[in-house]
């Protein structure tokens, strides 16, 4: 596989270390009512799609940037890649 | 598809198939194509990466020096480290060991730990970066201060301990271990790229960057005074127990010093830039000659962990809480850290939970060997009966008998009690006593010294 | 018809003529009472022991493609019961046990093989964790033996034991595991679950679940709606894809490991044996060829197929440890996808759905559960209550923090 | 000033020099590195700061530049500078007194071992030992990838002018790969 990185270009997939669900950048609130309940399912429930999936590779052999990359689980197609770090502020994740 | 694996019997299973439904070959079309085309030598995909280039090596700037002294070294991940020094005279590892524990606890000895992985953490949020990763609190750590940490994964398991030296309001220095290096940093740039973008907060590893060198024993201080750079204190008072610095060594050499200890004696560790390292073990040494200083490897190292009851890559597993470690106390309810919401969870949090504890042999002539597992007397041997298992074990030359690291079911309210330790895969079937971990200098009178 | 040695004189001398089907082709009912979802092996011998052991009368197997067509036919054949961990050991002893008593009791001959397995040490460390295991498995029944560098470099002079990367320092071997022939496993329990009656339907793709108050009632397939008074989801791989039909999220991510064989050889190998420290693992079939395999491809995928730098990891690692395999040709490569469940141990459980059952997340362990999955899902189905065998296998266990984690790597499918 | 001996990556007290067909290799221990990282909001003054340091302007992703003290990118809003240990040993002093407190910086001189490759042909080498596209690579260009599973950077300083940067630690390795490959261009 090849990964357009969005500074780099096209990159190697073997650069890379993949990384999990991109879901994993919202991570709960501790200080949430449910926050126990929502760090479980944070941690280990998965949309699992056969189909187009938002990832995180990171990588590590390169410029150690995280990359959002959206795969399709059934052809290893991906149609965008973002830095995880803008996607991230994006979701308005801070402190 | 038989030993051809489908290569030339596809064709005729086409045909056949053809024939059966009434279609041409081409309109039955072929199975799905599995690679490679053609039969093509395991060789050829291998490459270069073969024998013992199969993966890189790892060398600390003591390499060279350390094999000048005859040193046995060890494989630990990449690394090759020293395991032991031995000396004329000496036919087993064992005398070997106990040599360098012995002349470590009785006056010096200096050891490689260069390997150890370090993080240069710096920024405006450094230590609020660090609040998050460690599950104790760092953020009113004093300049010039060191602290223990441990990291856990946001599963509320251990992932790895280290410590964090705080050299100015926004630096520190994160040291991991050897083995988890790669994958702290990983871990620490998704924190820092995922879960808090806008933390004012850099990463980058300086493990490769500076010899490190462990100098141990009561006459730590008064050899490094040799070395370490006169206008520098290094009285108890001026440099106590966790203190960290810069400072020259040599004449002006920028360095780095930690008082830091794993083995339990007064002890420092020093840091200078790598292409000094060879330089500084052998001045080190030379320096230690009127203490009879010792060089010691990582079996000693290992030694001296255990006497102190100091948890380690065996204690440490993945699947060990802070509770079963014996440090439930560390993970701060007051702020938020990566795996203290899930370290909540019941089920890491039963009553009888294991606990890390010491064991010696009742017989003293016994050994206690790692990999065994423990059985309440009288209970029969079998899975429903086992109470834990050995995670370290040494020979204690200071004590003079074998001892251990295990975790055991309600370990911490089991002190005193005799069990059996069995290991029916290597004949071993003896009774241990249960005791602290802190098998020498329980009140840590001698680090701060 | 029995299968016999004196059945094999008799047909041959009559031309082969007597030889029935393995298995009837049978339309679906309307109505069953236990339907399985996912004719692969773990489908297959739950289904058998429904009938056999809690004497199940409508039972059907629901396969989307043909027998043996799925991951029963893509793995690599190893069986062993060397697990560490309490929630896994007795299921996986238990599985071997059944292994061991197979060809009798589905009168079939799944080429069972008890050539040992070999994990390779290479530090005092890892000494240390395979004693711990070793005892473990002693301790549950199992049979362990810590073995020598010596005793290793005789029984297997080909290693490369002192010249490698990664010196041998010895090895824990189990010597009660091996291989078994997996299309046999297959084709032996269709056959054997349809004698006692359980219909065997393929190309019946199940497209989705009629819910009704909480409660499964049956399902919607390809070959139009079948009603069932429990529902078995059996379908390592597609698991995330089936279930999102009942609009459940899994702790699993699906994921593609490669496998690997050579051409055939003369018997070079006598035993299965791991290289932990290099990502590889290597068996010889009967036929010859060298079965081998890595690490996963690493990355969430349901395409069955892999990607370069994990074929060379694994032919790097092949010849780290046997210098002799480079001239050996590579016939073909293939993928198979797993369930990798978050702490790399599989689920055998309830769902919150009434009337649906879940198992899954095998991870790339599934083959060598084949017997004790369905034996243990059977149970659970039957009687509603988890085997005693597995009743860690709940889907509860991650709420509770109550991993089963071998490898001691946390939430991390891929590491698994 | 101290009197303790420099040791070279490859654990010699003199640089090693391999020739091989139209290639020469060599270990360059000669440089001073330190890893500049823009602070939050400091981005802007640490570009400016770095041209101040090396002459021209900051070099953008994939690229070096610079004459004496050169920078090149090492990921967002980092670059590493290097320059001539003999003259700047404290490269990382001298890189914090300009930044002011708008980046973070590190000494990084220990941390990494550097290999020259010149002569006629290197692409032959390179692509043996990376996948790097080697058309596309012209001089000023840098990239980070992996030679025998070390994450090395690799700097085309002229045609004939290759730099390679790997884990100190693994400099034989290193040094082996490269030579093999070196061996089996030519």
């Amino acid at each position: 596989m090849i990964i357009n990185h969005p500074i780099l270009g096209p990159r190697d997939s073997a650069e890379f270390t993949y990384m999990g669900d991109a879901a994993l950048l919202d991570r709960p609130d501790w200080q949430a009512k449910d926050a126990l309940a929502q760090f479980i399912d944070y941690g280990y429930l998965r949309d699992n799609p056969a189909g187009p999936h938002q990832e995180l590779w990171y990588h590590e052999q390169g410029d150690r940037s995280f990359l959002v990359v959206t795969r399709d689980t059934t052809t290893h197609e991906i149609s965008s890649v973002k830095l995880a770090n803008d996607v991230a502020r994006s979701r308005g994740r801070s402190t | 598809m038989a030993t051809d694996q489908g290569k030339t019997s596809n064709m005729g299973g086409l045909a056949i198939m053809a024939e059966l439904t009434g279609k041409t070959i081409p309109e039955v079309g072929t199975t799905i194509f599995r690679p490679p085309y053609t039969p093509t030598a395991i060789g050829a995909f291998a490459g270069r990466d073969r024998g013992t280039d199969f993966r890189p090596t790892r060398k600390t700037p003591s390499h060279k020096w350390a094999e000048d002294q005859g040193a046995v070294f060890v494989e630990v991940g990449m690394w090759l480290r020293a395991q032991w020094f031995p000396q004329a005279g000496e036919t087993h590892w064992r005398q070997s060991v106990d040599r360098e524990v012995l002349a470590t606890r009785k006056s010096v000895g200096i050891c490689d730990v260069t390997t150890l992985g370090k993080i240069d953490v710096q920024g405006a949020d450094a230590a609020t970066f660090l609040n998050k990763i460690y599950c104790n609190a760092f953020g009113k750590l004093a300049i010039g201060k060191t602290r223990y940490g441990l990291m856990l994964r946001e599963d509320g398991i251990a992932m790895d301990d280290g410590t964090a030296a705080r050299l100015a309001d926004d630096h520190f220095v994160v040291t991991t271990t050897t083995a988890n290096a790669v994958s702290v940093f990983r871990h620490m740039e998704f924190a820092r790229q995922c879960l808090w973008p806008d933390f004012d907060v850099q990463l980058i590893s300086t493990t490769e960057a500076w010899a490190q060198y462990a100098v141990a024993g009561p006459n730590a201080r008064n050899l490094l005074q040799k070395i370490v750079d006169s206008e520098f204190d290094l009285s108890n008072e001026a440099f106590p127990f966790m203190a960290c610095a810069n400072v020259t060594v040599c004449g002006g050499l920028r360095a780095r010093l930690f008082r830091i200890s794993f083995s339990g004696e007064l002890a420092f560790e020093i840091a200078v830039p790598t292409r000094y390292g060879d330089a500084m073990i052998r001045r080190l040494m030379q320096a230690g000659e009127e203490f009879e200083a010792v060089a010691y490897g990582t079996e000693a190292l290992g030694v001296m962990r255990i006497e102190k009851g100091h948890a380690a890559g065996n204690e440490l597993n993945g699947t060990t809480s802070a509770l079963n470690l014996g440090m439930e106390r560390m993970v701060s309810k007051k702020k938020d850290s990566i795996g203290s919401t899930l370290s909540e969870r019941s089920g890491l949090n039963t009553d009888d939970a294991l606990k890390l504890i010491g064991l010696r042999p009742v017989d003293v002539k016994n050994p206690v060997p790692a990999g065994s597992h423990l059985i309440t007397k009288g209970d029969p041997v079998d899975a429903t009966h086992d109470q834990g298992y050995v995670t370290s074990a040494c020979y204690s030359p200071n004590l003079g008998h074998s001892i251990a690291l295990a975790y055991l079911k309600s370990g911490d309210s089991r002190k005193g009690e005799i069990l059996r330790l069995v290991s029916p895969l290597t004949g071993f079937d003896h009774e241990v006593e249960v005791v602290s971990a802190h098998f020498i200098d329980p009140e840590g009178e001698r680090l701060r010294a | 018809m029995r299968y016999s040695g004196l059945r094999v004189i008799k047909e041959a001398l009559t031309g082969h003529k007597g030889w029935k089907p393995a298995w009837r082709d049978v339309a679906p009912q309307a109505q069953y009472d236990y339907i399985v979802i996912g004719g692969g092996g773990h489908g297959l011998a739950t289904a058998y022991y429904l009938a056999r052991n809690h004497g199940a009368k409508k039972v059907a197997v629901l396969e989307k493609g043909w027998i043996g067509g799925g991951n029963v036919g893509r793995n690599t054949t190893i069986v062993r019961s060397n697990y560490l961990l309490d929630g896994n050991e007795p299921f996986y002893e238990h599985s071997l046990k059944l292994w061991e008593g197979l060809e009798q009791d589905i009168n079939y001959n799944a080429m069972i093989s008890q050539r040992g397995i070999l994990n390779l040490v290479h530090s005092d460390a890892q000494r240390d964790a395979f004693t711990r295991r070793g005892n473990a498995m002693i301790l549950n029944g199992a049979d362990a033996d810590l073995l020598s560098t010596e005793t290793i470099q005789k029984r297997y002079p080909f290693l490369n034991v002192h010249n490698a990367r990664f010196p041998i320092k010895g090895g824990l071997a189990q010597h009660r595991g091996g291989t078994v022939r997996h299309d046999a496993v297959a084709w032996g329990y269709a056959r054997a679950a349809d004698q006692l009656g359980v219909d065997i339907i393929q190309n019946c793709e199940v497209t989705g679940f009629r819910i009704e108050g909480g409660k499964c009632l049956g399902v919607e397939t390809s070959l139009g709606y079948i009603g069932g008074g429990k529902i078995a989801s059996c379908v390592a791989g597609s698991s995330g894809r089936l279930m999102a039909k009942a609009n459940m999220r899994l702790p699993i991510e699906s994921h593609v490991l490669q496998a690997f064989v050579s051409e055939g050889l003369k018997p070079v190998l006598p035993g299965v044996i791991t290289f932990g420290a290099g990502h590889f693992y290597c068996s010889q079939s009967d036929k010859g060829g060298l079965v081998f395999g890595g690490d996963l491809d690493g990355y969430n995928s349901y395409a069955q197929r892999g990607n370069l730098p994990v074929v060379e990891d694994v032919c790097e690692g092949a010849m780290a440890i046997f210098p002799m395999l480079g001239r050996v040709r590579l016939l073909r490569m293939w993928g198979g996808i797993m369930d990798m469940s978050m702490d790399g141990s599989p689920i055998i459980d309830r769902t919150h759905i009434k009337s649906l059952y879940f198992n899954g997340g095998w991870c790339y362990g599934g083959f060598k559960a084949t017997p004790a999955s369905g034996w243990c899902y059977a149970h659970l189905l039957a009687t509603d209550t988890p085997h005693e065998f597995a009743k860690a296998y709940r889907f509860d266990r991650f709420e509770k923090g109550q991993m089963i984690d071998e490898k001691g790597v946390g939430n991390n499918p891929q590491l698994h | 000033m101290h009197n303790l001996t420099v040791t070279t990556a490859l654990g010699g007290t003199e640089p090693r020099i391999d020739m091989h067909g139209p290639i020469t290799l060599s270990e360059e221990p000669g440089y001073a590195l330190a890893s500049v990282a823009a602070r939050k909001g400091g981005e802007r003054a640490t570009i400016l700061a770095i041209r101040r340091l090396i002459g021209p302007a900051a070099p953008k992703p994939g690229h070096i530049a610079g004459d004496k003290v050169t920078a090149f990118w090492i990921g967002p809003d980092q670059w590493m500078l290097e320059a001539p240990y003999d003259s700047h040993e404290t490269l990382f002093e001298q890189a914090a007194a300009e930044v002011k407190g708008k980046a973070s910086v590190t000494e990084q001189t220990g941390g990494w071992c550097r290999f020259d490759l010149r002569g006629v042909g290197l692409a032959s080498v390179l692509e043996r030992l990376c996948p790097i596209n080697m058309i596309t690579f012209q001089p000023g260009g840098v990239t980070r990838s992996s030679i025998d599973h070390l994450g090395c950077f690799i700097i085309c300083r002229a045609l004939e002018h290759i730099s390679i940067l790997g884990p100190r630690s693994s400099a034989a390795s290193l040094h082996h790969g490269l030579l093999t490959a070196m061996r089996s261009a030519y």
